[in-house]
Order: C-alpha cells, then sequence, then structure tokens
C-alpha cells in the first residue's frame, strides 16, 4: 500500500512515499519553468530514496500551483487541504496551521476531525509571503536560513514601515546605510513578516495546538516572532514543514487506496 | 575646472565628470549594498577614465537614494531636478522627463531653464518601475540589454493580469509553460508597464516634447512601447540615458561652483 | 492583538495620559521637566502642546475633561454616544446624561500618544471580519470597542451615509457586532437650496428623537440655547483669529491650527474651548502687534495649507517639523465651515450656517445646519468641482490665506478624496498654488513613515523653490 | 437564444445595440440600479448599464483615479476614454458607492484630454442612502427632474401613461426573471451559472421588450433542460458588482454550480415588483428606494442578511461565496458580518477579494475555491 504526495509550489518542488504511517522518502528540489519536469525529477529522487520504482506507487495525489500539470497523478487537491491534512496527521491534536509559501500564506483552521473549519489566504501582494524573506536576505547577503539565526542576537529589532517588498527593500538599505547591524535587520523584517501574518492567522481564530508549515517555518526568526505576536507556542513538526503539501497530498492518497 | 555629478540609485551608480560644456567621462556600476561604497567604486571608475583623481574635482553633486552616503559630494541634490536639469541641458526642446528607475517611476515637467515646474512619482507599488522588469528578466533568463530585441519580434503580445511584481512573475512562467512566445511575453511586460507610467505622466498633464531617461530607456522595447501607450513620439537621448541624473548633479555642480567662486 | 494590549482599555490609556499630561505643568519649570522623563511614551508630544504656553495647557485640560466625561461615563450613570465626527457635537453637550466619545478624535488620540499608534486595534478589525482597506480614522479606535477594551457604547450615531462610505461602513458593523442601536443621519449630495435644508431638518429631528429614546431624557431648551450661544461664541472669536492668520507672516503657531480643529470638533458649545479660543487669540494678538510669526522663532519661510488633512502619527512630529523649518501652518481647510455674518461668508451665504437661537424649533434647525456643514459633510459630498466643495473652498482658502504650496494627506481608505485628489492637484497647479498628494496615511505611520513625508515634503519645497 | 445573451454580456456594443443605433434609436448609459432604467425607456430611450468589461490597460482610469479606488469604475472610465462608449447618447452616474459617484468627475474631466468622449447628455443623480418617508419624497423630486431633463434634451414627451406602460413591461421582465431564478436553483439545474449570468446581464444591455422575448424562450427549453449539476456544489455568490463571465466560470471550473446570486447584476433588481396602479413616479420611487439590499443603503443590514436567509433556504445552496472587488468598503465590510452569521446559522462560507475584470488573477482564485469545495464536500 504504498501511496506518494507531489507538491509543484512557486519556488520548490516536493515529494514524498508514504506507507502507511511511515515515511520512506522525500525528496525537495527548486522548480523549474516546466512542472512537468520538476514533478518527474522530484519524484524520481524521492522514490530514489525509498529504493523504489514508480511502479510500486498505488496512488498519487497533486498539490501546488503546478498541480494540473503533473503527468502521474491520478487526483490534484488544493494545498490548503493537503497542508491540513499533512499537519493533523502528523500531530492530530493540531488546530490552526499557518502555512507560508514563496507566493502566498494561508491560515487554516481546522476541527477535531481534521476536517477544515475556516481559511484565509494572502495573495495580494508579496509581502507576506517567503517571496519578501528571501528578497530581504538577497538584500542583507545572508543565506535563508541565516536570517533566522542571525536574528536572535538582535538587541532591537527596527521597525520597518513600508509594506510593499520592494519599498521594505529601499527602507532596509537606507537602514544599512545608517550602520545598521544586520542582526537589527533582519529581526525587524522577521518582525514585519510575523505582524502581517499574525492578522491573518487571528481572523481564522485561533486555537491550540498551532504550527507553521511551508519553507518560511525553517526561519526559527519568524516562528520566534510569531510566538510573541501570538503569545502562544508553536508547535513544531516531526517532519520537515517544508514537506507538509506532499505528506499531505500523500496522506489523501493513501485514504484514495482506502487506508486510513 | 572639473565638476562631478555622482547618482547612486538602487540599482545602479552612476558618475559623471565635467569640464566646461562637456562631459569627459561617465561610468555605470551595479549598486553595492553600501552605497558609499558604490559611491566610492563608481565615482573611482569615471576619474580612472578621465585620468583624473578627486583632487582635481572643484565640485561635486550627489543624488539618487543613495545621496546622503556620498562623502565625497559637497551637496546633496533630488533626482527629480537633475533628471530635469540633464535632459533639458541635453536636449533643450525637452518640457517633459519620464524617468523610469530601480525603484521608482517619475515624470518631470521643465521649463527652458531646466526647472522643475511639476512632477509625480508612481505610487502604487513596485510594479510600475524597473524592478518590475528586472526580476521579469531574471526568471526568463533573458539579458536585461536583451530585452528590447526580444520584444521587437512580439506579434501578439500577452495581457498580464498581476499587478505584484512577484505575482507577474508566476505568471509569466505559467505563460511560458503555456508555451508562448518569448517575445510575445516581453512585449506584454513592456506594454504593461508603459501603460502605468503613461498614467502618471497624464496625470501631471502632458507636454509636447517628452523624453524618456533612466535605466529603462536603454530598453527600446520600452521606449517603444511608451511611446504608443502616450501617444506622442518621444524625443531620443543620444547620450546613455541611465547617466542623465548624473549628468544633471554634474551641471548643478559647475553652477555652485561658478557661484562659489 | 497581543496579549499586553488586552491588558489596558484605550479609553482609561488616553484617559491617564491626558489627565497626567494635563497636570504636568501646574508646578514649576523644574517639576515639569521632572515629570516630563516619567512619561517616555509620550513625553515627546506632551512637551510639543505644552510649550505653546496657556493654550497648550488649556488645551490638555480640555482633552481632560473630555475624556474623563467618557471615562467615568457609566459610573455617574450616564449613557454613552459614540459616533464619527461628522455629527456635531453641540447637540449632545445640550442633553445632562449624554457622553459623546468620537472614533476619530479617540483615534487621533491613541494615534499621537501610543507608542505604536493605533496599529493593533487597526489590525483587530480585521480580525473581526471588518475590511482592511477601510479608513484608519475609524478603524484605529473601532478596533479597541470592537474588542471590547473601551467603555461600551449605548448608542452608536453616524452622520456619514452620503458622505463617506467606509465610515458609515464602520459604524454599522460596530452596531451589527456589538449590537448596539444605530442612527444614521443623512445627506443628499447637493449643498443648497429649500429642498436640501428641509431634508436636513426632518432627518436632524428623527435624530433628536433617537437620543431621546436611547438616552431616556428629553433635549433641554435652556441647556440647548446656552451651548448654541457658546457656539456662537466660539465662532466669533475663531473668526477673529481666521482674520489674524491672514496676516503675513502668520502669527498663528502651527500647533494651533491642531487645537483649532481638535476643539471645534471635540468641544463645540464647552466653555472649556472658548477660553482656549481666547487664549490662542491673546497670543496670536501678541504676535501679530510684534510682526512676528506663530512660528517659535518667530519668522515665516514658507505658508503651507493642508487640504485634507494633518499628519498625526507619533509624537506631533508634523507640527513640530513644520515649526522648526519656520512654515506656518495655515488653518486647514478642510475645518472651513463658517457662520453666516462672518467675513469670509460674503458672497457665499448659502453655504454658511446660522445659529438662532430664539426658538426651540430655529434652534434645531441651527443644529441641522451646522451639521450640514461639517468638514467632509460640507466638501465631500457633492462633485469636487461644485459650488462650495472641495476645490471651491481650496481656492478660497488660497485666496484669503495667500498658501505658498497645498499638501494632500489623506487616509488608505478614503475613496472620496482619492476619487479626485489628481483632479484637484491639477486644478490647483492650474490655478497657481503648488500642490504635493503624499502617499500616505494621517493615521498609519506603516504606510509611510513620517521621515518618508517630511523627506518628501522638504524635495518638494526645495524643488518647486518654495522655500526662501 | 443564450448565445445572444452571451454576447451582449462579452461585449459592450451587443448587437441588439448596434441595431437600435442604426434605427435611429439613442442609448443611455446609467451606473447603478438605483436608476429606474423605466423612466427611460418610456421617453423612447435605450437604457444600458455601464459596465468596464474587457479593459486591458489601465492608463487612463489611473490617470485620474487614485490607487485606492475599485477597479469598477476605473475600468469604466478607462473605456470611456478609450472611445469604446462613444455609442451613448447619455449617461446618469450615481452615488451608488463613493468610487462610483467619483466617476461623474473623473468622466468629465478626462473628456477634456480625450475630446468627444463624453456624451452629450451627462448627468449625475443623487440617490438619498435611507428609506425613509422624506428621503422617498426627495427622491422622487429627483426623478421629476431627471424625467424633465430627459425630454428637455432629446426632445421627447415621457407622458404618465407611458411611463405605467413601460413599468407594466419591466414588470414582466422582473416575473420572468424571478420564475427563471426559480428553474436555475431547483434540484436539476438546467443552467449553469456563467450562461445565467449572461441573461442577468444582458437584461441591462439589450431592449427589454427583446429581452423578454428570448427569456421566455429561454425558460421554456429549461423546464424540460437535462441537468448540468450532477453531483456540483451548488453555490451562492454573494457581495460585490459582477458582470464578469469569466470569473462565474473559474469558479463553476472548479466544481461547482452557481445557482443563486444576491449581487448587483443578480436578483437584486427583480425580487419585488412596481405597484403598477398608484401615480408612476411615485410608484418607482417607493420601489426603487426601498431596495435596502444593496449595502450603499446603511443601516439595513438585518433586512439584508433576512432576505439572504430566505434565498439560501429557498435555493438550498451548499455553500455560499462572499466576494467582494478590492477597495471596496460596502461589501468587503458587509460579508465580515454575514460570514459571522452564515457561519452561526451553520451555513458554509468563503470570503474572497479580487481585481475586477481583466486583472482577475484566475490561478490563486481557482486554488481558494477548489479549497472551499474540498472544505465543503
Ligand atoms: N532553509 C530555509 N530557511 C529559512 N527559510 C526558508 C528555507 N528554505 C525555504 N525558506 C523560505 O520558504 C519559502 C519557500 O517556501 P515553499 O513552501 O517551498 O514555497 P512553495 O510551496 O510556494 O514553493 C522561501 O520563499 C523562503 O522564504
Ligand atoms: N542595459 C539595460 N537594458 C535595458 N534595461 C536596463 C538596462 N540596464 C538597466 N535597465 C533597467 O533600468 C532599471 C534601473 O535603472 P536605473 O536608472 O539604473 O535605476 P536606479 O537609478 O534606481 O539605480 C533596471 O531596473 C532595468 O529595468
Ligand atoms: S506592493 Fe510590492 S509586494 Fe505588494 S503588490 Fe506591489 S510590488 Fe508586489
Ligand atoms: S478621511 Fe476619507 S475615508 Fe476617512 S472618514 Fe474622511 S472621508 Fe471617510
Ligand atoms: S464593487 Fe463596490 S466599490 Fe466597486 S463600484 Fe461596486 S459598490 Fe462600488
Amino acid at each position: 500500500m504504498i501511496a506518494a504526495g507531489c507538491d509543484v509550489g512557486s519556488l520548490t518542488t516536493k515529494a514524498v512515499i508514504l506507507n502507511n504511517t511511515r515515511l520512506l522518502g522525500h525528496a525537495l528540489i527548486g522548480s523549474s519553468f516546466n512542472p512537468e519536469k520538476s514533478a518527474a525529477e522530484v519524484m524520481e529522487k524521492a522514490l530514489a530514496a525509498a529504493h523504489l520504482t514508480m511502479d510500486d506507487i498505488g496512488f498519487c495525489v497533486g498539490t501546488g500551483y503546478g498541480r494540473e500539470r503533473i503527468g502521474f497523478v491520478k487526483k490534484t487537491i488544493s494545498e490548503i487541504s493537503c497542508h491540513a491534512k499533512g499537519a493533523h496527521f502528523l500531530q492530530p491534536s493540531m488546530r490552526t496551521i499557518i502555512d507560508i509559501g514563496g507566493q502566498d500564506c494561508k491560515a487554516i483552521r481546522l476541527d477535531e476531525k481534521g476536517e477544515i473549519v475556516k481559511f484565509m489566504t494572502n495573495d495580494k501582494c508579496a509581502s507576506g509571503t517567503g517571496r519578501f524573506l528571501e528578497v530581504m536576505a538577497k538584500l542583507l547577503g545572508l543565506e535563508l536560513e541565516e536570517l533566522g539565526r542571525i536574528s536572535g542576537q538582535t538587541t532591537q529589532p527596527i521597525n520597518l514601515a513600508a509594506t510593499c517588498t520592494v519599498w521594505a527593500q529601499a527602507e532596509v538599505i537606507m537602514h544599512l546605510n545608517d550602520g545598521m547591524s544586520k542582526a537589527d535587520l533582519a529581526a525587524g523584517i522577521n518582525e514585519a513578516m510575523a505582524a502581517r501574518i499574525a492578522i491573518l492567522a487571528r481572523s481564522v481564530g485561533i486555537e491550540k495546538d498551532v504550527c507553521m508549515t511551508g519553507g518560511v517555518a525553517k526561519n526559527t526568526g519568524v516562528i520566534q516572532a510569531m510566538e510573541k505576536q501570538l503569545g502562544i507556542p508553536m508547535r513544531r513538526l516531526r517532519v520537515d514543514p517544508q514537506m507538509m503539501g506532499a505528506l499531505g497530498a500523500a496522506v489523501f492518497a493513501r485514504e484514495r487506496m482506502g487506508g486510513r | 575646472m572639473f565638476v562631478a555629478g555622482c547618482d547612486v540609485g538602487s540599482l545602479s551608480a552612476k558618475a559623471v565628470i565635467m569640464k566646461d560644456e562637456n562631459i569627459i567621462a561617465s561610468h555605470v556600476i551595479f549598486a553595492r549594498p553600501e552605497p558609499a561604497e558604490s559611491a566610492r567604486t563608481v565615482m573611482e571608475g569615471a576619474l580612472n577614465k578621465a585620468c583624473l583623481t578627486m583632487e582635481d574635482i572643484s565640485y561635486c553633486v550627489g543624488t539618487g537614494y543613495g545621496r546622503n552616503s556620498i562623502s565625497f559630494a559637497q551637496a546633496a541634490e533630488s533626482e527629480i531636478a537633475c533628471h530635469g536639469k540633464g535632459a533639458q541641458w541635453l536636449k533643450p526642446q525637452v518640457r517633459m522627463v519620464i524617468d523610469i528607475g530601480g525603484q521608482d517611476a517619475k515624470a518631470i515637467r521643465i521649463d527652458e531653464t531646466g526647472r522643475v515646474l511639476r512632477y509625480a512619482y508612481n505610487d502604487r507599488c513596485a510594479s510600475g518601475t524597473g524592478r518590475f522588469l528586472e526580476v521579469m528578466a531574471g526568471s526568463m533568463g533573458i539579458e536585461l540589454n536583451d530585452m528590447g530585441e526580444v520584444s521587437s519580434q512580439a506579434k501578439n503580445p500577452v495581457s498580464l493580469s498581476n499587478q505584484c511584481v512577484v505575482f507577474a512573475e508566476t505568471e509569466i512562467i505559467s505563460l511560458i509553460n503555456a508555451g508562448r512566445d518569448l517575445s510575445d511575453i516581453v512585449g506584454g511586460l513592456h506594454k504593461a508597464l508603459s501603460h502605468r507610467v503613461a498614467s502618471l505622466a497624464r496625470s501631471i498633464e502632458l507636454e509636447s516634447e517628452i523624453t524618456m531617461t533612466g535605466g529603462v530607456a536603454k530598453n527600446q522595447g520600452m521606449f517603444k512601447s511608451l511611446q504608443e501607450a502616450l501617444g506622442v513620439k518621444l524625443v531620443c537621448m543620444d547620450t546613455d540615458p541611465q547617466i542623465i541624473g548624473a549628468v544633471g548633479a554634474a551641471l548643478m555642480a559647475r553652477q555652485a561652483a561658478a557661484e562659489n567662486g | 492583538m497581543k496579549r499586553e494590549t488586552r491588558e489596558y482599555n484605550l479609553d482609561w490609556m488616553l484617559w491617564s495620559s491626558v489627565v497626567s499630561g494635563s497636570k504636568v505643568k501646574d508646578g514649576t519649570e523644574k517639576e515639569y521637566r521632572a515629570l516630563l522623563r516619567l512619561i517616555p511614551n509620550f513625553s515627546g508630544i506632551i512637551d510639543g502642546i505644552l510649550r505653546q504656553g496657556e493654550p497648550g495647557r488649556l488645551f490638555m485640560k480640555m482633552g481632560a475633561e473630555y475624556l474623563d466625561d467618557i471615562k467615568t461615563v457609566h459610573d455617574k450613570g450616564k449613557k454613552l454616544c459614540f459616533g464619527t465626527f461628522v455629527a456635531s457635537k453641540t447637540l449632545f453637550y445640550a442633553f445632562d446624561n449624554v457622553v459623546p466619545a468620537w472614533a476619530e478624535i479617540m483615534t487621533v488620540f491613541a494615534t499621537m500618544l501610543m507608542r505604536k499608534g493605533t496599529a493593533e486595534y487597526m489590525d483587530y478589525c480585521c480580525e473581526a471580519g471588518f475590511t482592511e482597506t477601510s479608513c484608519s480614522a475609524q478603524r484605529g479606535s473601532v478596533g479597541a470597542y470592537l474588542a471590547g477594551l473601551a467603555q461600551k457604547p449605548d448608542f452608536l450615531i453616524c452622520g456619514a451615509p452620503g458622505i463617506c462610505d467606509t465610515n458609515a461602513n464602520a459604524m454599522q458593523f460596530m452596531s451589527e457586532y456589538l449590537d448596539i442601536p444605530l442612527f444614521q443621519l443623512t445627506f443628499p449630495s447637493k449643498l443648497t437650496g429649500r429642498r436640501i435644508t428641509d431634508y436636513h431638518r426632518r432627518d436632524y429631528k428623527a435624530l433628536i428623537e433617537f437620543v431621546e429614546e436611547h438616552a431616556g431624557s428629553r433635549l433641554d431648551e435652556d441647556r440647548l440655547r446656552s451651548v448654541l450661544e457658546e457656539h456662537k461664541r466660539q465662532d466669533e472669536i475663531i473668526n477673529e483669529i481666521y482674520e489674524l492668520a491672514r496676516l503675513k507672516p502668520c502669527p498663528m503657531p502651527p500647533m494651533f491650527n491642531l487645537f483649532l480643529y481638535a476643539g471645534k470638533l471635540q468641544s463645540s458649545g464647552r466653555k472649556a474651548f472658548t477660553a482656549l479660543l481666547e487664549s490662542m487669540l491673546q497670543v496670536m494678538r501678541e504676535n501679530a502687534a510684534a510682526g512676528r510669526a506663530g512660528t517659535t522663532s518667530g519668522k515665516e519661510r514658507a505658508r503651507l495649507l493642508m487640504c485634507y488633512i494633518d499628519h498625526y502619527t507619533t509624537d506631533a512630529r508634523f507640527w513640530q517639523w513644520v515649526d522648526s523649518q519656520e512654515i506656518s501652518l495655515l488653518p486647514t481647510l478642510i475645518f472651513t465651515f463658517f457662520n453666516k455674518g462672518i467675513n469670509y461668508a460674503a458672497g457665499r451665504e448659502d453655504q454658511t450656517y446660522e445659529i438662532d437661537t430664539s426658538t426651540m424649533d430655529t434652534m434645531i434647525d441651527s443644529l441641522a445646519d451646522i451639521n450640514s456643514h461639517m468638514p467632509m459633510v460640507k466638501q465631500l459630498r457633492g462633485p469636487y468641482d461644485a459650488t462650495g466643495m472641495w476645490r471651491d473652498d481650496l481656492f478660497f482658502m488660497s485666496r484669503i490665506m495667500k498658501p505658498d504650496m497645498t499638501v494632500y494627506i489623506g487616509s488608505m481608505g478614503c475613496r472620496n478624496s482619492y476619487g479626485v485628489n489628481k483632479l484637484i492637484q491639477r486644478d490647483a497647479e492650474r490655478f497657481g498654488l503648488p500642490t504635493l498628494l503624499l502617499f500616505a496615511d494621517a493615521f498609519d505611520d506603516r504606510v509611510a513613515s513620517w521621515e518618508f513625508c517630511e523627506d518628501k515634503i522638504s524635495e518638494f519645497m526645495h524643488v518647486r523653490g518654495i522655500l526662501s | 437564444m443564450i448565445n445572444k445573451m452571451k454576447e451582449a454580456a462579452h461585449c459592450l456594443q451587443n448587437t441588439s445595440v448596434k441595431e437600435w443605433k442604426r434605427d435611429g434609436g439613442k442609448v443611455v448609459g446609467y451606473s447603478c440600479t438605483f436608476i429606474p432604467e423605466e423612466i427611460i425607456h418610456a421617453a423612447g430611450l435605450l437604457p444600458f448599464r455601464l459596465r468596464g468589461i474587457g479593459t486591458t490597460s489601465m492608463s487612463i482610469g489611473d490617470s485620474y483615479y487614485g490607487a485606492v479606488n475599485c477597479s469598477v469604475p476605473k475600468c469604466i472610465l478607462q473605456l470611456a476614454g478609450q472611445g469604446s462608449y462613444k455609442f451613448l447618447d447619455g449617461a446618469i452616474i450615481t452615488n451608488g458607492c463613493d468610487s462610483m459617484r467619483r466617476l461623474e468627475e473623473t468622466w468629465r474631466k478626462a473628456s477634456e484630454d480625450y475630446p468627444g468622449t463624453l456624451p452629450d447628455y451627462y448627468e449625475y443623480f443623487p440617490v438619498p442612502h435611507k428609506s425613509v418617508d422624506y428621503s422617498i419624497e426627495f427622491y422622487e423630486e429627483e426623478l421629476n427632474s431627471m424625467i424633465e431633463s430627459l425630454q428637455n434634451h432629446f426632445n421627447v414627451k415621457i407622458s404618465k401613461s407611458s411611463l405605467k406602460k413601460s413599468i407594466k413591461l419591466y414588470n414582466e421582465g422582473r416575473k420572468c426573471l424571478q420564475r427563471f431564478d426559480e428553474l436555475r436553483s431547483r434540484q436539476d439545474v438546467p443552467i449553469t451559472g456563467e450562461d445565467a449570468k449572461a441573461v442577468l446581464i444582458a437584461a441591462h444591455a439589450i431592449p427589454q421588450e427583446h429581452f423578454i422575448d428570448m427569456l421566455k424562450e429561454i425558460i421554456e427549453k429549461m423546464e424540460k433542460a437535462p441537468s448540468v449539476s450532477n453531483g456540483k456544489k451548488r453555490i451562492l455568490l454573494m457581495g460585490s458588482a459582477s458582470d464578469d463571465i469569466d470569473f462565474i466560470h473559474v469558479i463553476e471550473e472548479a466544481g461547482a454550480i452557481v445557482v443563486a446570486d444576491t449581487v448587483c447584476y443578480g436578483s437584486r433588481t427583480y425580487s419585488t415588483l412596481i405597484d403598477e396602479k398608484s401615480d408612476p413616479v411615485h410608484a418607482l420611487s417607493s420601489h426603487y428606494l426601498t431596495q435596502s439590499i444593496c449595502p450603499r443603503m446603511l443601516g439595513y443590514y438585518k433586512t439584508r442578511l433576512a432576505y439572504v436567509m430566505d434565498v439560501i433556504r429557498k435555493t438550498k445552496v451548499d455553500g455560499v461565496i462572499l466576494q467582494n472587488v478590492r477597495f471596496c468598503d460596502l461589501h468587503g465590510s458587509e460579508n465580515g458580518i454575514f460570514e459571522r452569521d452564515l457561519d452561526a446559522a451553520g451555513i458554509p462560507c468563503m470570503r474572497l477579494e479580487r481585481e475586477y475584470g481583466p486583472l482577475s488573477e484566475t490561478g490563486r482564485i481557482s486554488m481558494r475555491i477548489n479549497a472551499f469545495m474540498e472544505r465543503i464536500s
């Protein structure tokens, strides 16, 4: 009973192979222009990690922006449902899921059964998405991982006023000129991000437990800023949060095959 | 007497050295994270070309976003005044300058002396700026230099629905995937940007002699597209349009130097 | 909203800041300096206000009185009426058991006094389901009310339908969300004429009935008369202040602009405002006699007319900056609503209101009349270029006040002014008035920081050769 | 028939309008449902509701409007400036919402730069924001002056009897539309939401007589038509004006079927009939000014909620989409309260903010609608 999920995101493409509740393999690559190719490639990698071939897969579900273009999937499901599914699968006590990907941000509230009660998305503009952080990291000359780490060293995070990603960039440049430390800037950036996301999260009504998924959940600075904003702890997941969409898709695939 | 203008922008830094009525050297580099460093580097480049040193420069005016961190400049001027001044000096008939840089777009109306009468900035977001083209070029794997060339082959420019730079990028990717011609996509991008900028220019009322400055003016596709959007023939700059701000700054420096004796 | 933010009520916080601020000047200068250090968050603004001397002190006292009434409303068994500032206050002060709290005034206080402004309250509106694109002037305080962080209003009054949708929306949302009765005062989008007056009067009578019903008391004739008489007296002083403000240099200190309209909106018809006006007039007379500008240095390098909203965020830096640049801030355009009989009314009598205290009926008509000339109600409800509307008022004010430039700052929520501000700018430029549109929000510095605004205004004055 | 309707929905100057013009007829555009089409019709003119579809650029719209205005009137201005509305002989702008009322000024000003783009007859019509005796009276007086100005400008006579005839005709149209609504929301849905929308748009874009004939044929076919719903989720669409067929298309692509809507261009205009017996102008004013289904009538939320609950009950929808165009405050804020109240009533709903017209972002909208469908399945 081997199921697979494939998440073709705007930035990264991810695949997960699942045997009942056991994660056999997973893989992550950068998305290319061609979702079909990205999907095939990542799947191959995940299969290799699990020492399997495509023929071993009983059912595969696709999700993400490129989901309609994945050749080998039998069904497509939206990212919102998949992220919720994945998080709930790992931790049934999860009630609120905040997914921040490269291009949007979603807050999802679940009931005890893991059904979606309400969700909100922000995709009006790039601020409040992972892309915002990427742009900022590049500006500061930092790796994405560092952006979170370095913000821990701040003494006084700056207050970013601009909301547009590009204008915020100008502001950061201005502060750099003034000799502001990178740590303070990074912390300010993470806080600005968290502040925007918190509004969204609160509008779906936060219930415990809360977790973050998507690539941005790997940024410890944003997580800490979120915790501070919301005043509640974010539960850490035992699987790479960026894989959550693909994992959820795989769980859906497993259900399709009759597994529970 | 040598004077200089230094324009530290968001994408590029520009320096111009003038002697009397002539530009004797100019230099453009990509901006560094630290504006002070950009200024120093670009100025050195220009000085080298002119075989001069900093001591030879009697007066230097800085402009652009980083204008306040140019250590060697005696004064700072706004880009608006500089672009107006520079364009008018080079093309005396010009009464309106449309400057599209990396960070913003401006429409500037000037009188016959190059003095600014009215101006406006793009007020929405990054979607009306050169950054928009930069990001798109990056995601299509096209050199900025080639954008104009590529778009000249467009037959049926696409129509872009997204305002946000970042989301437009995804849209582009899906257009590529859908098999649309690169030239049509680039043509569509130019159209989108020029329509945004055209509305900016219209909001301060068009003049008859209009020119385009800033890095984006180097893009022939944009030049043509803006011409269409405005329905007017634009005056073409023979000088590199990207350095007009720095030229204006140098002119201001000349004036200041003259006033200061 | 953060947990810390939920710990205190908005009205309590404002009350405690303003009341303590109003007392710091009661002692010696040394004590004052010492006390200022104890209120680090808002010492900048308090100091800025108190440095205006007696008018500053009276302004603080007036604010303290206003906020004290709001804070103690239920303890004193009174009814709290919450509304938007386009409904005139004068009526409410004629009831002995009604206390009016106005959304925009609370927002302005909070924007200026609180360290992070009203950001969290604004965001709370979205959390509660109210649209984030709506006007920050209301969202700033309405968010606190929605979150239950203030004395709950007993009824709501909105004077915005037909003037401003987003404003009226905020009140409707609040009414539904908190289940509080709401009265909507409406205005046909034409300014003058018999039919319009009739309409206002009928609508205003319905408003009075509503207030009487929910306040459980009746409008008192004597009280109303004395409030209106006070209002009339205030208008006379304001008239003189305007007259003096026309002088070059302008003897009015920049911050008086705030005192003037804050007072007019908050305490029209109350003695505290009359006292404030008298002391302002005193200062201006002295300045005028000495040929001094109202700025701290006494010099005037430029005259600025705000054609929409002043900029409130954090610490009143706007007024202080204007002052430090030796720029005279002329009386704000949007508060140009005149009493009949004053100089400026000549030739535009139909655009003015008249206060007639002979009988109950004439007084009610006067109230309706005042209300239909409130800021925004007057300038925004019809086409911007019609008689008596925005453009007309702008040109009129430029003629009498002779500004060197005008600046537009609004709220991102303002569909009306954004709908026509480019047109206004064109017309004003053709008229010969340099006009700057700032893409900023008067109540929310997250849209554009004060530094950004300062930069753009300086650049404008520089590039356009305005500052001498 | 449906194709004719679709043609009318997809372009401004549809065949019927062209024929009307060719026969020497005059067309008067108007901006919102608070303008009685009956009056324009009684003057022998063709009432045509202003729309912003098919815009591909905002270069004119953005020159006069600010960045924070709704794109519906901006698109109309764009089209006007481009000359797409040159076929209009008149236009009446109302204070439907703040962004829309500003169209009166922006269009007027734009026409100074784009000569010949302003119709000869151009009026601003103030509609009160209240339904009480004195506002109805005020509105009635305004209607009378509109009648007078139409008569003067177009040199026609609008008599009481011609008004009564028009009311009768439009009432017939309303009855047909009511029947149409019943059918489209029956158990086996006979028409897609996309097609249904085309019908609702055409109602305000072609001569009413012609429309009624076509609608009758469509209704007849619908009575016997096979179901197009097969297991799709039934959706009620609420919120901002929507004359954008492609938007409905996106929703339906995601596996839903729109069986009812309360948006402008939806049941708002025909849920009740106009009194045919009393004085026509009075009948019109008391009808139009008591249509509190539009949120511009502030303070009538409870009435609207009751109406919506009634629609939900009758049409047995599985979910409600509460959409609003960005910067549409009226619907944007009201959708928030609707969401709360519908949630409380156990009716699944989703709020969605979007751009109007060609600027709609298909990918993101469909992702959300997909998720909503998954949620309610
Ligand atoms: N190692 C990392 N540390 C911190 N942030 C990361 C890391 N990797 C990715 N991100 C963030 O995650 C975002 C991508 O998220 P992802 O969920 O992969 O997006 P999508 O699903 O849209 O492709 C990036 O924009 C970046 O901000
Ligand atoms: N060689 C080129 N060809 C076409 N476009 C260019 C070229 N160089 C720069 N650009 C465009 O010009 C913009 C930068 O303009 P510039 O005036 O240098 O900006 P700034 O003054 O803000 O640094 C870029 O965003 C890009 O769109
Ligand atoms: S404001 Fe910036 S991030 Fe937002 S839509 Fe515009 S370009 Fe994108
Ligand atoms: S500022 Fe504009 S949006 Fe705000 S209340 Fe006033 S008119 Fe309305
Ligand atoms: S969608 Fe909303 S804001 Fe736009 S025109 Fe309609 S009512 Fe007005």
